[in-house]
């Protein structure tokens, strides 16, 4: 038989039979944000276990850590990159990490689709995207002007004030809700921030409530500070009748426990989780076998599909031999996972942009009601 | 010519312009805020109140670098886990429990009784146990020897406890009778806040009776003094200094306590913060001083909360609240430059020769 | 009788110490966690490496002072210790048969309790391990009364394979770009080591160590043996070669461990500098990532191509400028706090890092370092035309760096100013009152030490292409003290071994994930403990250390 | 039974060996003094005999107790008290403090009532100063206050470690006949002294130390008369 | 020619007066002493010279130029050096080590050139270890050099601390009670080797001294402070039988030990 011959100005992979295809993860394993990183990695994991094989070969996951930070992202970036058997990579978790590791891994040819990277700048040609990094979670902008839009028209406040907490995912989010909120005629009365490890929210909440009182607070933090913010918010004079907002930082089962009773009403923004269909379904119960527990952040399902998005692909451009070897071109791989259109995923049909924008932006509101979130926006 | 110019303290002039310049900064901020006139009378009072609850705290944590420092010359980096193991475990072993059970809200004090002890006796514990492997063998090591195992052991438990329990925040329930607010000077202030403040108050000056007057207390101060010779009095020095490392864990276990029922969650990563404040705390007013513990706190909670609305807020500086470590650290600063040996600590001789 | 209950008393305590240790690590869930990594493929994982290692070491610590050189007696203490080390567990056990204990304990799972249990049921599970820790009890304890000839040997054979082992990851990466991955499979499992290579690995190593012992004769030796002019010689080929290695070192180590290297080499250009702040003159600072911070937003304003950047200076001419930078910032800081004595200028200067980092990230600063969103589109060096993309090729940036700032080290250690800052961390006053101008002698420590760090933060935003406030946190400083302290305070080589320890370490075994740090933690703690000094000492701790020796000597026997 | 009997002490400091082989005896009801050139070993003996310091080799027995497996402070509620080289007061406590902490070994409230009034009226000087923070005091009281801190402890053995060093002339005087008068009240004393004219004027019997070896013992009257002693430590050529 | 003149020099801690009202002349080339009763200010005399304290009111003039305000260091490099009461040497650095520190004042090297390794450094330090080791031979102490200065014998201590101190070369020096904790044997042969000092030197010297046949053996000018006033000054023979000094300091005993 003719040896294959590579012709891919990238380089190309290849698995010879037996070998499984590898993937890499680099997610946020330790530190202060795991629960989100594990959540992802569950939710790759899944993703691999449907698929089973790709093309005959079995699928490996090497799992790094991303650290959470611009230097773990890098460190896991080469690392990854050193491996010439790794094809595709699922990461990052945050948006911080993303930037340098999207650097290292476009130079070195391979192709990452982030699941929970929300930063506008990543995506943005004039900032830090580069050729061979795409993502399905949302852009920042999207759900910030999505709360904006729910205060102002849904709810119909008018006066309202963002708190952020110097974490850039915060800080991006407040910073375009309060800006939206300005588009839309609304009067932002206080636009302020606290530190992340703060417990003592008073003094802050009360500059808040003399300010204006707000009608609406908005705080996309985690939730250690979420929780005392909304706690003690509620007992800062003035600030009684205020409604409290919060977002997808705050969206897990610790959370709902650290707001407690406090928390009963208040709204978060996010991606929207209702999702629904049969591969939902099964994506739980298979979660809840393999890892005792419900899913613990809202990201597994973006990660589920950007596995999804990278094994169609190498299954549409592999080159596969007579005795089962198969070669995957580094920029074929790109080039189709940036044309991917109308995707089916568990978040709703995705498309990529050109630069890699591929999340179908649903941004939804729920409510904290008896100790749930329920969807009710839009 | 260059004896001249070796003569003029340049020192001097470039430390009197620093700190003028922070204090005109401070008071230009000060009278700016107060023209604009942003907060109702009552909303200082809050202020007030709030930077005295949580200066309360930094004090009961403070108490353990102090004593500590004055007995060992060691910055105890581990203080803020003898701080968080106590709560955190009382918090996911008794606390819940109890709520679920309902029998903390049958019984809320008896309830807080039993958290409150558990606390105190992993506090003191977990101190007892660094103290023992950590810092012991290393006494007379050079200084910062220590210091770094207590970095160690400060990482350990930490991590200790988050495999333990989880890196989850936890809520800590609410305790019935506890709840509400008592109006106060013009003002409302909630009833948690005054039993942190009152208990603090009362832990701080009972600590400090018994320091000065018991004759346990007195061997402590002369271990701190000299170990050599209080064992010559027969006094059993390694037992003094466990005594001393039990006295502030149990503080900060107190401490913990407190804190939870306040803010009502706790966390693995609860004590790096309040640690590094209250360690400050303690430097603000003298370390090794009691009293200066205390003062020190009680400054550093209200520059906290009083500072940012305050001193940033009449220039027109973005988020103010986002600065209030910067605000503490400069006052600390300031307090430095002016007494060096820290608000109430005791005159380090000018200079020795 | 006396002597019996002695014993008793020596057995009961180790033996559940050592069981509380097994049930610690077995309940933080570091058992659990590494029970999925294989070390030896299929035979040993690291989660059970880790249950074992506690009893294994009571056993072969303790045995011995039962009794000295009955051999039976030890054996059967070593016996009882392992027995006594599964009893907690095997509370554990049955107690989570009753309770649900994962509610407060969220690491106590079903897959820990199969661990413990061998995948057995309550009883049986019990009964096979304490016979297991009985076991390894036992050859722990047999291994002390094995005569040195032949212990030694096995334990570097142990070291040898259980560190390749563990770090199998990175070396099958660097085996099979050397060699292929037909040797490679040979040698490594996925991330683990082939059971065959594994005993080919202990056997080679034991056997080498073992015919050696009759060899004794180093490098070393033969060097000092040889007459003085031939001596120096040597001592140039071995620089030379020292050079060489130096210079060729990425070809070997490849992209991942280069990048390795070069987070240690960072490190080290900061240890360098805080070891003359704190090493050589004393000044105990606690806040010196703020330095760090100033060189790398200074490189990052002067060179972004981003909107925050100016963008004119490429990155050789913004080096000047972040190193002078950080250098007036050291002065700056080191005003206020020169009055200062011991652990008031720690705490300042806590303080001061704190407020440099908090100002990094606040919303007032944000229209010109970018807040919390960082500074993005930090280009990297470049030389002519070649971009120093690749860790290998920045390799040398940070070489050139680490060199320089050591040379300067050196010659300032050995100098009129080293003299001057030895004798104020040795006495204060008496210093100044040998004519000493105290202001000149720490400003310049601060001066030069911030040089250093803001010449590595410089690097680090070029390396890193984009930085955020978030990066210039406490734990820097915190890392760069450690660092220095454990290699050894004041010594130049020191921070380079401390640098390796503590930041190359945990980088290669980032697979222990939330583990790293209470690791990082103990680790401090062990090394502390065992070697006060560090690990490469200077004279002058040396000397310390001498003193703490000779003072508590009296105490301890 | 002899008050303190020491056997071939060898002390080390790390390394250095300090102590090569101390023998020596003190009678009940007796001053013995230690004298030797500086760096000879005085103070390491004291410090081994009352524990600060362990010996690798020796054994150190009160009235028949070996005291070489007790810690320091043990030693003190067996009636040994130590007036440390440098004095070694507690600076930041108070005269009455200081006294109170030479105390510290005992629990009979009534007895360290009377031991206070006991030294109050042998230092009448502390008793005006009682409330002073000791570290303000003048060298010469600082000596009375180690000397009588001491003695608060109600020793059988006294350890003195050159109680005149550093004082005025005058107070140098005061302190010798102190001792003399402690020793008429009962206390043994083993007195290391610089000042060596004065010391074997009080003391009964005396030894001379050197490079950690006793190279003379004899009465104190002898050991004034004894040539080589006369050249070495009295300066009389 | 009068090098170091005090002029009602006072010195308070809080409400205690240490140095009060002290006046006090000193000739070039003198060997002089400063007794009196513990705490009676001398040493605190001592640290207001040196500028260890600021005094509060009076002034010292040193050699024609007043040394009120100046920084021990200064202080130091205008020719003034000191021993301390408790020896104070840097315990961890050797004999050689913690003399070059002494001669620091003498060294013109800038920190640049010693990175770059200029021939002036290598000369100057040179230089500066050959002094280092004549100063060494000076004080008796030679083969001592690479000691550490813990390790040496007390009085072996006193003499580098002697040494360390002339290193500056100094034209004044200042000795806190250089033979305390000697035997009398020991304290005499320091004596001859403060008297050879200033025999050889020339340099003018000033001591604190309990050991009155050290104070009186060698002194040319003593004063007696108490409380810290100047109670006496004068001669030896002129001190031994002033009775307000046999009263507060010397007592019936050593006063009648120098008749003797
Ligand atoms: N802490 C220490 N570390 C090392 N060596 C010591 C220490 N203390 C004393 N030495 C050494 O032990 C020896 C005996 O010292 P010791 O203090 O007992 O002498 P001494 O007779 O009391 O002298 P002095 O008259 O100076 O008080 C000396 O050589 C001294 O250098
Ligand atoms: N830094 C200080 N703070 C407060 N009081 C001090 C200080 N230094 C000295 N004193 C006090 O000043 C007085 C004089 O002390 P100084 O040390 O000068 O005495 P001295 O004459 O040297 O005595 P001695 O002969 O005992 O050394 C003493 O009462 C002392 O307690
Ligand atoms: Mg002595
Ligand atoms: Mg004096």
């Amino acid at each position: 038989a003719p040896k294959y011959e590579c012709t891919d100005p990238l380089g190309c992979v290849t698995y010879a039979p037996g070998e499984p295809v590898r993937i890499a993860s680099a997610l946020v394993i330790s530190g202060p944000n795991t629960d989100l990183g594990v959540d992802s990695q569950h939710g790759v994991e899944i993703a691999m276990q449907f698929r089973g094989q790709l093309l005959g070969h079995d699928i490996e996951l090497q799992a790094e850590d991303d650290g959470c930070s611009a230097e773990g992202g890098q460190t896991a970036g080469q690392k990854i990159v050193s491996d010439p058997t790794i094809v595709a990579v699922v990461g990052t978790s945050c948006s911080g990490a993303g930037v340098p590791m999207s650097e290292v891994i476009s130079e070195a040819g391979y192709v990452m689709v982030s699941p929970s990277n929300t930063a506008p700048s990543l995506t943005n040609p004039d900032e830090a995207w580069k050729p061979g990094y795409l993502r399905t979670a949302h852009n920042d902008k999207v759900q910030g002007k999505a709360m904006a839009d729910f205060a102002y028209n849904e709810l119909g406040v008018r006066k309202a004030a963002a708190i952020h907490d110097g974490d850039p995912y915060t800080e991006g989010l407040a910073k375009v809700f309060a800006d939206s909120f300005e588009d839309l005629g609304g009067e932002i009365v206080m636009f302020t921030a606290v530190n992340k490890g703060d417990s003592d929210m008073r003094p802050v909440l009360a500059a808040v409530a003399a300010a204006g009182p707000p009608e609406f607070l908005y705080y996309p933090v985690f939730t250690a500070e979420g929780g005392f913010l909304t706690k003690q918010a509620k007992e800062v004079a003035g600030l009684e009748n205020t409604i409290l907002a919060a977002a997808d930082g705050m969206i897990s089962d610790a959370a709902i426990k650290a707001v407690g009773d406090a928390g009963e009403g208040m709204y978060f923004s996010g991606p929207d989780l209702s999702f629904s269909g049969d591969i939902y379904d099964k994506f739980l119960d298979a979660y809840e076998t393999n890892y005792g527990s419900m899913p613990i952040s809202v990201f597994h399902a973006h990660a589920f599909d950007a596995a999804n998005m990278i094994f169609d692909c190498i299954e549409e451009i592999a080159t596969q031999d007579k005795d089962g070897t198969i070669h995957i071109g580094r920029q074929a791989l790109r080039t189709c996972l940036y044309n991917t259109k109308d995707f089916q995923g568990i978040t709703g049909t995705l498309t990529c942009n050109q630069y890699g924008d591929c999340a179908d932006p649903k941004i939804s509101v729920s409510q904290l009601q008896n100790g749930a979130y329920v969807r009710i926006w839009p | 010519m260059r004896q001249r110019f070796q003569d003029i303290d340049y020192l001097g002039v470039v430390l009197w312009l620093l700190r003028t310049g922070i204090i005109i900064l401070v008071i230009w901020g000060s009278v700016a805020t107060i023209i604009q006139n942003p907060y109702s009378s009552k909303t200082w009072m809050d202020f007030i109140v709030f930077g005295v609850a949580q200066g309360s705290l930094y004090a009961l944590i403070a108490i353990g670098y102090t004593l500590v420092y004055g007995v060992l010359f060691m910055i105890n980096f581990a203080h803020s886990e003898f701080f968080m193991s106590g709560i955190f475990t009382a918090t996911i072993l008794l606390a819940n429990p109890m709520k679920a059970s309902g029998f903390l809200d049958s019984h809320p004090f008896v309830g807080l009784g039993l958290i409150t002890i558990t606390a105190i006796i992993v506090s003191v514990a977990i101190a007892l146990l660094t103290e023992r492997v950590a810092y012991r063998p290393l006494r007379k090591a050079p200084r910062l020897v220590p210091l770094i195992t207590a970095i160690g052991a400060s990482f350990f438990w930490q991590y200790f406890f988050r495999g333990l329990f989880g890196s989850e925040v936890k809520p800590f329930p609410q305790i019935e009778g506890l709840i509400g607010k008592i109006p106060f000077l013009g003002t409302e202030i909630l009833i948690n806040q005054v039993v942190v403040i009152v208990v603090a108050i009362i832990m701080l000056i009972g600590l400090y009776i018994f320091v000065m007057k018991t004759k346990i207390g007195k061997s402590i101060r002369a271990v701190a003094e000299d170990k050599d010779t209080a064992a010559l009095m027969g006094i059993d020095v390694d037992r003094a200094i466990s005594i001393t490392f039990a006295m502030g864990a149990a503080m900060a276990g107190i401490a913990g306590v407190l804190y939870a029922m306040v803010f009502r969650q706790v966390h693995f990563f609860m004590g790096f913060i309040p640690g590094i404040k209250a360690f400050t705390a303690a430097v603000l007013g003298g370390i090794g001083s009691i009293p200066g513990a205390a003062v020190g706190g009680f400054f550093l909670g209200m520059f906290e909360s009083v500072g940012p609305s305050l001193f940033l807020q009449g220039l027109g500086i973005p988020a103010p609240h986002q600065l209030k470590d910067v605000i503490a650290f400069t006052m600390l600063v300031l307090v430095l430059i002016f007494r060096p040996q820290g608000i109430l600590g005791e005159r380090l001789a000018e200079k020795k020769a | 009788m006396r002597e019996k209950q002695n014993t008793l008393k020596i057995l009961l305590k180790s033996g559940l110490l050592s069981g509380v240790i097994a049930l610690s690590v077995s309940m933080i869930g570091m058992v659990g966690l590494f029970s999925q990594r294989d070390m030896i493929a299929g035979v040993l994982t690291l989660g059970q490496l880790l249950l074992f290692a506690s009893p294994a070491a009571f056993a072969y610590l303790e045995a011995v002072k039962i009794s000295k050189d009955d051999w039976r007696k030890g054996l059967l203490a070593g016996l009882f210790i392992g027995v006594l080390s599964a009893i907690p567990l095997i509370i554990l056990v049955i107690i989570s048969t009753l309770v649900n204990l994962r509610q407060y304990f969220v690491s106590v799972s079903d897959t820990l309790i199969q661990i413990l249990t061998f995948n057995q049921d309550v009883f049986l599970g019990s009964i096979l391990l304490i016979l297991v820790m009985a076991f390894v009890g036992l050859i722990a304890a047999g291994m002390r009364y094995m005569p040195i000839k032949y212990r030694h040997p096995i334990f570097q054979g142990l070291i040898w394979t259980f560190g390749v082992s563990l770090f199998s990851e990175v070396l099958s990466e660097r085996v099979r770009s050397f060699f292929g991955s037909f040797i490679t499979k040979i040698m490594f499992k996925s991330r683990a080591t082939q059971p065959l290579f594994a005993i080919v690995l202990f056997v080679f190593i034991a056997g080498i160590t073992y015919w050696q012992q009759g060899h004794k004769s180093s490098i070393k030796d033969f060097i000092d043996n040889q007459p003085p002019k031939k001596k120096r010689q040597y001592q140039l080929i071995f620089l030379g070669i020292g050079i060489l290695i130096l210079i060729i070192l990425p070809l070997i180590l490849g992209t991942y461990l280069s990048e390795v290297i070069n987070n240690v080499g960072l490190y080290i250009l900061m240890g360098l500098g805080l070891n003359i702040v704190v090493g050589f003159a004393g000044l105990l600072d606690l806040g010196y990532v703020a330095f760090f911070a100033i060189g790398a937003y200074t490189m990052a304003v002067l060179t972004s191509e981003g909107a925050l950047g100016i963008s004119a200076f490429s990155f050789w001419a913004a080096l000047p400028f972040c190193v002078a930078a950080s250098v007036s910032a050291g002065i700056l800081l080191g005003i206020p706090v020169l009055r200062m004595r011991g652990d008031y200028l720690a705490i300042v200067t806590l303080g001061f890092g704190e407020i440099i980092r908090i100002m990094a990230n606040s919303d007032l600063l944000k229209p010109f370092i970018g807040g919390a969103q960082g500074i993005l589109q930090i280009p990297k060096p470049s030389i002519g035309n070649i971009v120093l993309f690749k860790p290998g090729q920045l390799y040398y940036v940070i070489l050139i760096g680490v060199l320089i700032a050591a040379y300067i080290s050196w010659r300032l250690r050995d100098s009129r100013l080293g003299r001057q800052w030895m004798a104020m961390r040795e006495d204060e006053d008496v210093a100044e009152a040998m004519g000493i101008n105290l202001v000149n002698t720490k400003l310049l420590a601060f001066a030069i030490g911030a040089g250093f760090s803001g010449l590595s933060g410089a690097i680090f935003a070029s390396k890193l292409t984009s930085i955020f406030p978030h990066s210039f946190n406490l734990l820097i400083s915190i890392n760069v003290l450690s660092l220095i302290i454990v290699g050894g305070l004041g010594s130049i080589p020191g921070v380079v071994v401390g640098a390796a320890i503590l930041v190359g370490l945990p980088e290669l075994l980032r697979e222990f994930k939330e583990y790293r740090l209470l690791m990082y933690g103990g680790l401090l703690i062990v090394m502390m403990l065992a070697k006060p000094e560090g690990f490469w000492p200077s004279t002058i701790q040396k000397r310390e250390l001498h003193a703490f020796q000779e003072s508590t000597s009296g105490n301890d026997t | 039974m002899a008050m303190l009997e020491i056997n071939d002490i060898h002390t080390y400091y790390g390394n250095i060996q300090a102590l090569r082989g101390i023998s020596l005896k003190v009678e009940q009801g007796e001053i013995v003094t230690l004298i030797g050139a500086n760096g000879a070993g005085k103070t390491t003996t004291l410090r081994t005999i009352c524990g600060l310091i362990k010996p690798r080799q020796g054994s150190v027995y009160l009235e028949g107790e070996n005291l070489i497996n007790y810690k320091a402070h043990e030693i003190v509620y067996k009636g040994v008290a130590m007036v440390p080289e440098g004095r070694g007061i507690f600076a930041k406590l108070t005269v009455l403090e200081n006294l109170e902490m030479g105390a510290f070994s005992r629990t009979d409230t009534k007895g360290i009532q009377d031991d206070l009034e006991f030294v109050y009226e042998l230092f009448p000087r502390l008793k005006e100063r009682r409330n002073q923070v000791s570290g303000t005091l003048s060298g010469g009281e600082q000596q009375m206050l180690a000397t009588a801190r001491a003695l608060m402890a109600r020793p059988r053995l006294l350890l003195m470690d050159e109680p005149s060093m550093g004082l005025a002339p005058i107070l140098v005087e005061g302190i010798f006949e102190t001792i003399v008068q402690i020793n008429k009240e009962g206390t043994t004393i083993l007195l290391v002294e610089q000042n060596a004219t004065m010391a074997l004027s009080v003391a009964h019997r005396g030894y001379v130390l050197q490079t950690g070896e006793i190279v003379l013992q004899d009465t104190a009257a002898n050991l004034k008369q004894n040539e080589m002693v006369q050249k070495a430590y009295l300066g009389i050529d | 020619m009068i090098i170091l003149s005090a002029n009602s020099v006072i010195k308070q801690f809080g409400g205690l007066v240490a140095v009060n009202k002290f006046t006090f002349d000193l000739l070039e080339g003198q060997i002089a002493s400063i007794i009196g009763p513990n705490g009676a200010g001398k040493t605190t005399f001592f640290n207001c010279i040196t500028g260890f304290y600021k005094f509060d009111e009076g002034s010292i003039i040193f050699n024609g130029r007043s040394l009120e305000g100046k920084s021990p260091d200064l202080i130091t490099r205008m020719g003034i050096a000191r021993t301390y009461q408790n020896i104070r040497l840097f315990p961890n650095m050797t004999a050689i080590e913690n003399i070059l520190v002494g001669l620091h004042p003498r060294l013109k090297s800038f920190w640049v050139e010693a990175i770059l390794q200029t021939p002036r450094v290598r000369k100057e330090e040179k230089e500066a270890e050959e002094e280092a080791n004549r100063i060494l031979d000076f004080v008796g102490l030679s083969g001592l050099g690479d000691q550490l200065a813990r390790n040496l014998p007390y009085g072996a201590q006193r003499r580098l601390e002697i040494a360390r101190a002339i290193a500056s070369n100094p034209k004044l020096l200042l000795l806190d009670e250089p033979t305390a904790g000697m035997n009398p044997k020991e304290s005499s042969v320091m004596m001859h080797f403060i008297q050879n000092l200033r025999d050889e030197t020339g340099i003018t010297i000033l001591l604190i001294e309990h050991d009155m046949r050290v104070v009186m053996g060698i002194s040319e000018n003593i004063a007696v402070m108490d409380f810290g006033t100047k109670i006496a000054e004068g001669t030896p023979t002129e001190i031994q039988t002033n009775p307000r000094v046999i009263e507060a300091y010397l007592g019936r005993g050593a006063a009648a030990g120098f008749n003797k």
